[in-house]
């Protein structure tokens, strides 16, 4: 209790015996482990952290104030780089803002090709995370390089789809821009179909392995209030057992049609986050095969898209889906003109990291690095 | 869930004395918000966390609202002294007239809100939460609402960082984004980027024209030297 | 074939040997044999240094799904001497604030207490350059300098990541030392010898064609899985590679090191998996004995040089599959799990003998003696395990669905 | 060589350990001259023994064991006391440790 | 000759060692220049013919006790500031004095004794004899050395543990 | 302190011998390029991929990632520079041991690419520090790194030992230190590198006129 | 002594194994590649930041105990070294003095692990 | 839990050991510069300008009309518009880029320039192969090098080009049709009136095609 009289949520506080000497490391940007250019000041007593203060802006590119200098359109290929794993997702949030804001209606096939490669897109993430995560576990890479092939069979895909490996921009205002090429459909069925071997062979690898579960169980536990509360989102507040996911509480696109669980965790730590990504891996495929079954025939642009001279009504809007790292939304203000007024991103993965401190304080300085891997976080998102 | 109008009305009965508006959106996502008083904001914003169940704060942003100037058309009736028929008189007379008002810009901080509790029975649109600040330049304190939602504590360093609203009873409130030395607010509207295009081998006009005033400031620098 | 022949290729080293050491006059052929004994170790253990590094790159790359190098030269195998050519003429920094001299000295020393190491090493029939009695001591005597050279490196660099790489290191390897010491104390009171010939020796010959190494038994057994867990954490392998731990301490206690002091800090840890995987082998896998009796006529050089290969392929492979463990589980493993386990050993391996003294060696008494001494290894594992482990807290789990 | 040889080579190491422990401040460096002592003192051992009358018993070896066990269990118990009296009184400075006392 | 001058050199080598450990001002140096000591020794020892010896004193010195000393430095935060005060204590003088003298008075009376000089050859000893006899005869000094070793353990560690707060943690 | 010329000229007598130490030492220079471990932004995952299993950067013996820039030859900067991160970028270079190369990896390493109209990206890494290969794409796709590396290969196979057109590092009175700028109220002190990173010649002109 | 000689020539040979390619890479810096220090280049790495603080700080006591710990059993197996030796000719008698000093240092480990000390924290 | 996790992974990477050597499966590398992945046809690395004919600068199908220098969201482009005209693929004077650079180390590869193109005339290249050590001269295309064959275009995206061929023989066929309608009216200026309704007519039809995919390119004609 705060002297408002609000429960607040703040960080353990930490006490060091006095006179003890601490260790101040500066953990990035350039560090190994970081993911990139993040980096955490941390004050080691002995290896035990007593004090993190992550830093952030090492790759703040004002995707933000870009956006608002040019038309709704050039912004399309940003979010391809905002974070640069899920484009396809990225894209879809966007795409779900400037259609709430200018009430458009996405055409059914359009609908299903965004199921489809937004999947994808999370299975392909969620393995590379794991992947990250063992690599920062020390694991010689093999997991990722496991990941890593897997993920080279889905950016075929979507090469095949949108003509770039990670920086799709296939989605349009409206539907998507261009259609199956010939085949696609076909082979993606095969790459699908080969996705739970691969599950699988993760998991034979990884699950059961005693040292991963040394390292990772009872490590980086997050209280699922305080989740709630920092507005942790995605696979981060499923693990801690608050049922929340975007696709099945906004029943945003078809999510409707098709049938698959939420996969949640009890202890929200390491281990549950790692096993929570394959569990979702494993839904997501169950989704792709029934989206493939389904997809219809039909247009994939609503008639009223047009790519030059857009200008929604002046108002705003929120819009959000489940992206593989958590909750991507997007808000923008129109004041009628062809550039958003406001335009904001509410990244994640930035979201994601307010309770690092409050995780990682007493833990390991070894922990620290899993328990940032086990976060997900791109940068590219966090600092836009 | 209740709607943004409902919740309105809720919040005067329960905390009597509060200062709170809605604030209608034309567009057809129609997500309206409640537009409080800073002084009310922390009371209102609790409220809503523990009463009404928006326990989940998803987005806390900026938005800089420029001084706008609006010219009107006004008619006015005003005395001038004519010569009417040679004789100077008093003469009632009806003018039209351009008046431009200005209205005083103000930083705005925007909060977007949940119900995690109720998401699934009660699929809702965001509660948008909206504060305003005095004026842009030097009265751009706002209450913090971290200590009500955490996750609003990164987000508002960023508000902080990009566009200057300072949070009171923030934890700690720093730069999030930009190095600690940096003095500006890049993320307002009339900020001017660093001048730092010398060269562009594709030049476009505007960027050409800066590429020129940076090799004269130059020139003209080394030449003082 | 002809056992002579056999015989003949067997020490065909050992024969060039004398046959150069008699082109000198009688008071040089000791010393000339002497010489030709360390250029033999300095030029083969280097080279297969050089060739680990190719195969460690390539294997690990296959078992990631990819070729690994194989374009310098044929199939990559001129990969390290491009590594080489590159670390000599690469620039060599030493921090202001560093200890010069001290780190200078930390790779040199690591490297040459390394070599030393290798004295007693017998790599075939005849062929280890000292014979003396205490050759397993004076490995782990020499073993345990490296950790001295290890902290100078850290220390003298006066970085952050290297001290604390490097305190992590000295902690690991001494927690480990007294592990390793101990696992293979009952190869050295089965043999009642500390002289690593004597060892081999004594699992030469055969039960039928199943040779009678140490590994055989209960608590040889016991002693050779501990053995290399304690040799890997010795020498930094992965799963116990935390001192150089890149994901938190950017390149452990060689963060400051360039050029080819770097190369050397290399060079020191694969020669020391292999000096170390050799005194494995000696101890518990026959040395240099061939695994089946009508494989003898393999001269011996070549069977230890296959168990070393061996060795090496199983800590890359391990290297390929395993993550890290964390300081304080790595800490907790060697005195909580692995001490214990050697002491238990060195008692079942006294039991051993004594059932065998009392019972006979009875095809019957025999076999309830192996499952004896089994049965209480195994039942200690589990034992121990379990109660580590429940402690933890670790356990497999199930997962919930929301639909 | 000579037992004398050796002798004075471990009288001379004796000296230096005393001459350590008598002169250096930190307490670290007076137990380090005390272990010198005492190695100069196992020197002496292995000495006698293998010039004395009957190396053959392996008494003055056997000592020299002992006497390595003895010196590395008073090291132990002397550098912990070291870190115990530094984690009291932030120093390992004995003249400041003395000072201290009055 | 060959066996003097290799004599000499140990001795040097050791000797230095010690001379290093007296002189040096950082307390690592300090250190390491104290294992340098401990190598001669051990290789004196060798020289001896007490190959086991040897061999231990660099098991035990240089594996342990010298990480034991360089650890306490760095526990007691000696290991990089560099002394601005003195490094030796105000009386050096007087205990350079002291141990100069009480060496004369150890040398002069070595020189002066009649010392056993026996040229029996260095009879061959193996681990064995040594095992059995620490079985044998030397059995009561063996337990005894190993409850020494077990309290000086127990000492040790009270002496340096630190006192832990909130030990329920 | 300079390469001491009695000695040069009796290498350049020996000239076999020279050209073959040149070959070596370029061959194993080439052959051997251990670049750092820094990833910055969207092409970094663009290089993961490369040394993945699929591109394999390994098959050229430069899998050997080096976290620490002591050890590492090839700084490939892979990603948007902001002006926050380019200090640290110019100070890792600067803390790799010669000979050491650079490849910009995409536009953004470039020219500040796609994101140069921002305040906090600096518009080209070669401002401050020299860049050998420069990759365009955003991202250069896997195959366009290996490309851009046996272009760095090849370059390298052309720099003779000697001579006036010996490479920066052979040379005593070369620069070896790139001063790093220093974050400051409005922009980075001082924004660009003018010995680094001269204007091309004709720049004041280019892009004014010039029509047909 | 004269038995020793092997190892005396491998630690030259060692030795010189060692500083050969430490000497040639410094005549290669003197030559050819001429070394370029800075001051920049020749700060302590710190993740790209200018290193703050001093690496050299005071350490946990925890590796001290650790460390203490090791120093007794090093000593233990110095004596249990000669006892597995002998261990073939010995009788049971003689394996029971060596069971109940090796239990004296148990009951030390059992101690230590008891009091938290084997905790590394 | 005693161990069977490690060796259920070590079983797996051993598998994929083992499995590099039989399967394609199990060792996906592929051998860059001597073996290269199949192209695939929807690839896009940078822009180029299409051609018809022979000649690279008289055939060029832009007309300088700088939208895509607008729309293009990194700014990469730069055209200077030429001041006279010369006759495009139907024989309609329009003007022609005097200059047409792209930056290519600018340049995000998004496609909108090709897109928002209402000429068919800005393409998307496959070509990668562009490091180099020069900083200026080699990242920035001019039109020269820019300028690439119809055929060409033909060879990398088979299915876009003959498309897009297709719809511009179209084009080009309404527009003799129209020109021929023309000279009809022309000719029997008696029917005048009805000519002009044909004429109408050939319009409508042109709105209609401007329908189908891709939508974008009709916008700029409109």
């Amino acid at each position: 209790m705060s002297g408002t009289g609000i429960q607040s949520f703040l960080p353990p506080v930490i006490d060091v015996e006095a006179g003890e000497e601490l260790l101040e490391v500066a953990m990035g940007p350039h560090h190994p482990s970081t993911h990139g250019v993040f980096r955490m000041d941390v004050a080691l007593d002995g290896e035990r952290v007593v004090r993190l203060k992550p830093v952030f802006g090492y790759l703040h590119r004002n995707h933000e104030k870009i956006a608002e200098k040019t038309t709704y359109l050039a912004s399309m290929p940003y979010t391809d780089r905002l974070d640069y794993f899920c484009s396809m997702t990225n894209n879809w949030a966007y795409a779900l803002a400037v259609e709430k804001l200018a009430g458009m209606e996405v055409p059914e096939r359009a609908e299903y090709l965004r199921v489809i490669t937004a999947e994808l897109t999370r299975v392909q993430n969620h393995a590379s995370a794991i992947g990250f995560l063992l690599q920062e576990m020390g694991a010689s890479g093999t997991p990722l390089m496991y990941a890593f092939r897997e993920r080279e069979k889905i950016l075929d895909l979507f090469e095949a789809l949108s003509g770039s490996r990670m920086m799709c921009n296939y989605m349009r205002f409206g539907g998507c821009r261009v259609d199956l090429p010939a085949g696609w459909l076909d082979r993606a069925k095969l790459v699908v179909a080969g996705l739970p071997r691969f599950i699988d062979e993760i998991e034979a690898l990884l699950t059961s392995n005693e040292i991963l579960m040394a390292r990772s169980q009872g490590v980086g536990v997050l209280r699922p209030e305080l989740a709630v509360n920092a507005g942790v989102t995605g696979v981060m507040l499923r693990a801690t057992g608050v049922n929340y996911d975007v696709r099945k509480v906004d029943h945003y696109g078809i999510y409707d049609r098709f049938s698959f669980r939420v996969p949640l965790g009890d202890h929200g730590d390491i281990y549950d986050r790692y096993m929570l990504r394959v569990l979702e891996m494993r839904e997501s495929v169950k989704i792709l095969e029934q989206a493939m079954a389904q997809i219809p025939e039909g247009p994939i642009l609503d008639p009223k898209s047009k790519p030059r001279g857009f200008r929604p009504k002046p108002g705003e809007a929120y819009g959000r889906i489940e992206a593989p790292k958590g909750e991507l939304g997007f808000y923008l203000i129109s004041d009628g003109s062809g550039n958003p007024y406001r335009y904001r991103v509410r990244p994640p993965s930035l979201i994601n990291l307010t309770i690092l401190e409050d995780m990682c304080l007493g833990q390991n300085v070894a922990d620290v690095v899993l328990i940032f891997g086990s976060v997900d976080i791109v940068l590219g998102e966090v600092d836009r | 869930m209740k709607s943004a109008e409902e919740l309105v009305e809720e919040l005067k009965s329960a905390l009597p004395g509060v200062d709170v508006a809605l604030v209608v959106n034309p567009s057809p996502s129609a997500q309206h918000s409640l537009r409080v008083a800073a002084e009310d904001a922390l009371r209102v914003a609790a409220y809503l966390r523990d009463q009404a169940g928006y326990d989940y704060c998803s987005n806390a942003t900026g938005v800089d609202w420029l001084d706008k100037e609006t010219s009107e058309k006004v008619k006015t009736t005003r005395t001038v002294s004519k010569q009417v028929d040679g004789v100077e008189q008093m003469v009632e007379e009806v003018v039209e007239e351009t008046v431009k008002r200005v209205e005083p810009g103000f930083l705005e901080a925007v909060y977007h809100l949940y119900s995690m509790k109720r998401g699934h029975s009660d699929p809702h649109p965001p509660l948008v939460l909206r504060m305003r600040t005095e004026n842009r330049a030097d009265r751009v304190e706002l209450p913090s609402l971290t200590p009500v939602w955490r996750s609003a504590e990164f987000q508002e360093r960023e508000i902080f960082d990009l566009y200057g609203i300072v949070f009171k009873g923030h934890r700690d409130l720093r730069r999030l984004l930009m190095w600690e030395e940096f003095e500006d607010h890049p993320m307002r509207r009339d900020y001017v980027d660093p001048d730092d295009y010398e060269y562009e081998p594709t030049p476009h006009d505007e960027v050409l024209k800066r590429a020129e005033e940076h090799r004269a400031q130059m020139a003209a620098a080394e030449g003082a030297r | 074939m002809n056992p002579g022949i056999a015989s003949r290729v067997d020490q065909i080293f050992v024969i060039l040997q004398h046959r150069i050491a008699e082109l000198f006059p009688a008071v040089l052929q000791p010393w000339v044999a002497m010489i030709l004994g360390v250029v033999g170790i300095v030029a083969v253990f280097p080279g297969i240094f050089a060739l680990t590094t190719v195969l460690e790159r390539k294997g690990l790359g296959r078992m990631q799904n990819r070729l690994g190098p194989n374009r310098v030269g044929p199939f990559g195998i001129l990969q390290p001497i491009a590594d080489a050519i590159k670390s000599l003429t690469k620039e060599d920094i030493v921090p202001r604030t560093a200890d010069e001299v001290v780190h200078f000295l930390a790779p040199v020393v690591l490297v040459v207490a390394i070599f030393l190491g290798y004295a007693v090493l017998p790599v075939g029939r005849n062929m280890v350059l000292l014979k003396i009695d205490s050759g397993i001591l004076f490995f782990f005597a020499i073993g345990a300098s490296t950790e001295l050279s290890i902290f100078m490196a850290g220390w003298s660099s006066r970085n952050k990541y290297s001290l604390l790489g490097a305190m992590r290191a000295v902690a690991q390897m001494i927690s480990y030392e007294v592990p390793l010491l101990l696992a293979a104390v009952v190869a050295i009171m089965m043999t009642g010898s500390l002289s690593p010939t004597a060892i081999v020796r004594a699992q030469g010959g055969f039960t039928g064609f199943f040779p009678r190494w140490y590994v055989f038994t209960p608590w040889g057994f016991a002693g050779f899985v501990l053995f290399a867990i304690a040799a890997l954490a010795e020498t930094n392998r992965s799963p116990f590679d935390l001192p150089e731990g890149e994901s938190e301490l950017v390149a452990g206690y060689f963060t400051e090191y360039s050029g080819f002091k770097f190369a050397l800090f290399f060079l020191g840890e694969y020669l020391g998996m292999m000096s170390i995987a050799g005194y494995g082998i000696t101890l518990f896998l026959g040395g240099w004995g061939a695994p089946a009796s009508f494989l003898e006529f393999i001269p011996s050089w070549a069977w230890f040089f296959a168990k070393l290969f061996l060795a090496i392929f199983f800590f890359i492979w391990l290297r390929g599959t395993l993550p890290r463990l964390r300081q304080d589980q790595l800490m907790n493993f060697a005195w909580k799990f692995m001490l214990p386990m050697t002491l238990l050993n060195l008692m079942v391996a006294a039991a051993w003998r004594f059932l065998g003294e009392w019972f006979g060696t009875g095809i019957l008494a025999e076999g309830v003696r192996w499952l004896l001494c089994a049965a209480i290894l195994a039942g200690a594992y589990v034992a121990l395990a379990l109660t580590l482990l429940r402690r933890q807290k670790i356990a497999a789990r199930s997962y919930r669905y929301a639909d | 060589m000579s037992l004398t040889a050796y002798l004075v080579v471990a009288a001379l190491l004796f000296t230096l350990g005393l001459g350590i422990a008598l002169t250096r401040r930190n307490a670290i460096l007076v137990l380090i001259g005390i272990e010198l002592m005492l190695n100069a003192a196992n020197l002496n051992l292995v000495a006698f023994w293998r010039f004395g009358a009957h190396p053959e018993f392996l008494t003055g070896m056997l000592f020299a064991l002992f006497s390595i066990a003895v010196a590395a269990a008073e090291a132990s118990v002397g550098l912990g006391l070291v870190i115990a009296w530094h984690r009291h009184s932030r120093t390992t400075d004995l003249d400041g440790m003395t000072r201290m006392k009055g | 000759m060959m066996e003097g001058f290799l004599f000499g050199l140990l001795a040097v080598l050791t000797l230095s060692g010690a001379v290093g450990a007296a002189l040096l001002r950082n307390l690592v140096h300090c250190a390491l220049s104290l294992t340098l000591t401990f190598v001669g020794l051990a290789l004196l020892y060798l020289n001896l013919d007490a190959q086991f010896v040897g061999l231990s004193q660099v098991l035990v010195y240089i594996g342990a006790v010298a990480i034991l000393v360089v650890f306490a430095i760095l526990l007691t935060g000696g290991a990089g500031k560099m002394p601005t005060h003195p490094t030796v204590s105000a009386g050096w003088r007087t205990g350079w004095l002291a141990a100069v003298a009480v060496g004369f008075v150890l040398i002069g009376a070595l020189l002066h004794s009649p010392l056993p000089h026996s040229d029996v050859p260095a009879p061959e000893v193996t681990v064995q004899q040594i095992g059995r006899l620490l079985m044998g005869p030397y059995v009561l000094p063996l337990e005894i050395v190993a409850v020494l070793l077990t309290v000086a353990l127990i000492g040790a560690v009270i002496v340096a543990m630190p006192e832990r707060k909130g030990e329920s943690k | 302190m300079a390469v001491e010329p009695d000695l040069k000229i009796e290498l350049g007598k020996q000239g076999v011998f020279v050209t073959t130490l040149n070959e070596l030492y370029n061959w194993g220079r080439r052959n051997s390029v251990w670049p750092m471990q820094f990833g910055l932004a969207c092409c970094a995952i663009e290089m993961i991929a490369t040394t993945m299993a699929r591109y394999d950067l390994a098959r050229f013996g430069a899998e050997v990632f080096r976290p620490s820039p002591r050890q590492a030859d090839l700084m490939i900067i892979s990603g948007t520079v902001t002006k926050k991160m380019a200090p640290q970028v110019v100070r890792l270079y600067n803390q790799m041991a010669e000979p050491r190369y650079v490849i910009a990896m995409g536009a953004c390493a470039i020219s500040g690419g796609p994101f140069k109209q921002g305040y906090n990206v600096l518009k080209g890494i070669d401002r401050y520090i020299p860049v050998d290969v420069h990759i365009p794409g955003c991202p250069p796709r896997p195959e366009a790194l290996i490309h851009a590396f046996m272009t760095l290969q090849k370059k390298i196979a052309a720099q003779p030992l000697t001579g006036e057109s010996r490479p920066r590092h052979l040379d005593a009175l070369a620069q070896g230190e790139f001063p790093v700028p220093v974050p400051s109220a409005h922009d980075l002190e001082p924004p660009v590198n003018r010995l680094v990173w001269p204007l091309p010649a004709g720049a004041a002109t280019a892009g004014s006129g010039e029509t047909a | 002594m004269a038995i020793y000689a092997p190892i005396l020539i491998l630690f030259f040979a060692a030795l010189g194994f060692a500083l050969a390619p430490l000497m040639l890479a410094r005549l290669w810096a003197v030559w050819v590649s001429p070394p370029k220090p800075n001051a920049t280049k020749n700060a302590i790495y710190e993740c790209g930041l200018e290193s703050r603080g001093d690496a050299w700080v005071q350490f946990r006591s925890g590796y001290y105990l650790y460390a203490i710990i090791f120093l007794i059993f090093d000593v233990e197996a110095v004596f249990l070294l000669p006892f597995a030796v002998a261990f073939t000719g010995l009788g049971a008698g003689a394996c029971l003095a060596m069971f109940v000093f090796v239990l004296l240092l148990v009951e030390g480990l059992a101690w230590a692990w008891a009091k938290g000390v084997l905790t590394w924290a | 839990m005693l161990g069977e996790g490690i060796l259920k992974g070590l079983a797996e990477t051993a598998k994929n050991f083992a499995g590099s050597f039989v399967s394609e499966e199990r060792l996906t590398t592929v051998e860059y510069p001597e073996v290269r992945l199949p192209q695939i046809e929807n690839t896009r690395d940078f822009p180029f300008l299409v051609y018809d004919g022979n000649d690279p600068m008289a055939g060029l199908r832009c007309v300088s009309c700088q939208i895509c220098e607008k729309e293009c969201p990194p700014k990469c482009i730069y055209i200077i518009k030429s001041t006279d005209k010369k006759p495009d693929y139907v024989g309609k004077p329009q003007f022609y880029p005097a200059r047409f650079d792209i930056d290519v180390s600018v340049c995000m590869s998004c496609q909108i320039c090709v897109e928002v193109c209402p000429f068919d005339a800005i393409k998307m290249n496959t070509e990668f192969e562009l490091s180099t050590d020069d900083r200026f001269g080699g990242l920035i295309l001019d039109k020269h090098k820019l300028a690439k064959s119809n055929e060409y275009y033909q060879h990398i995206h088979p299915t876009e080009a003959a498309e897009v061929d297709g719809r511009l023989a179209e084009e080009k066929a309404k527009v003799e049709a129209k020109a021929k309608a023309a000279a009809e009216a022309a000719a029997a200026k008696a029917a005048a009136a009805k000519a002009a309704e044909g004429a109408a007519k050939a319009a409508d039809r042109a709105a209609d095609g401007a329908s189908g995919q891709p939508s974008g390119a009709r916008e700029g004609r409109a």
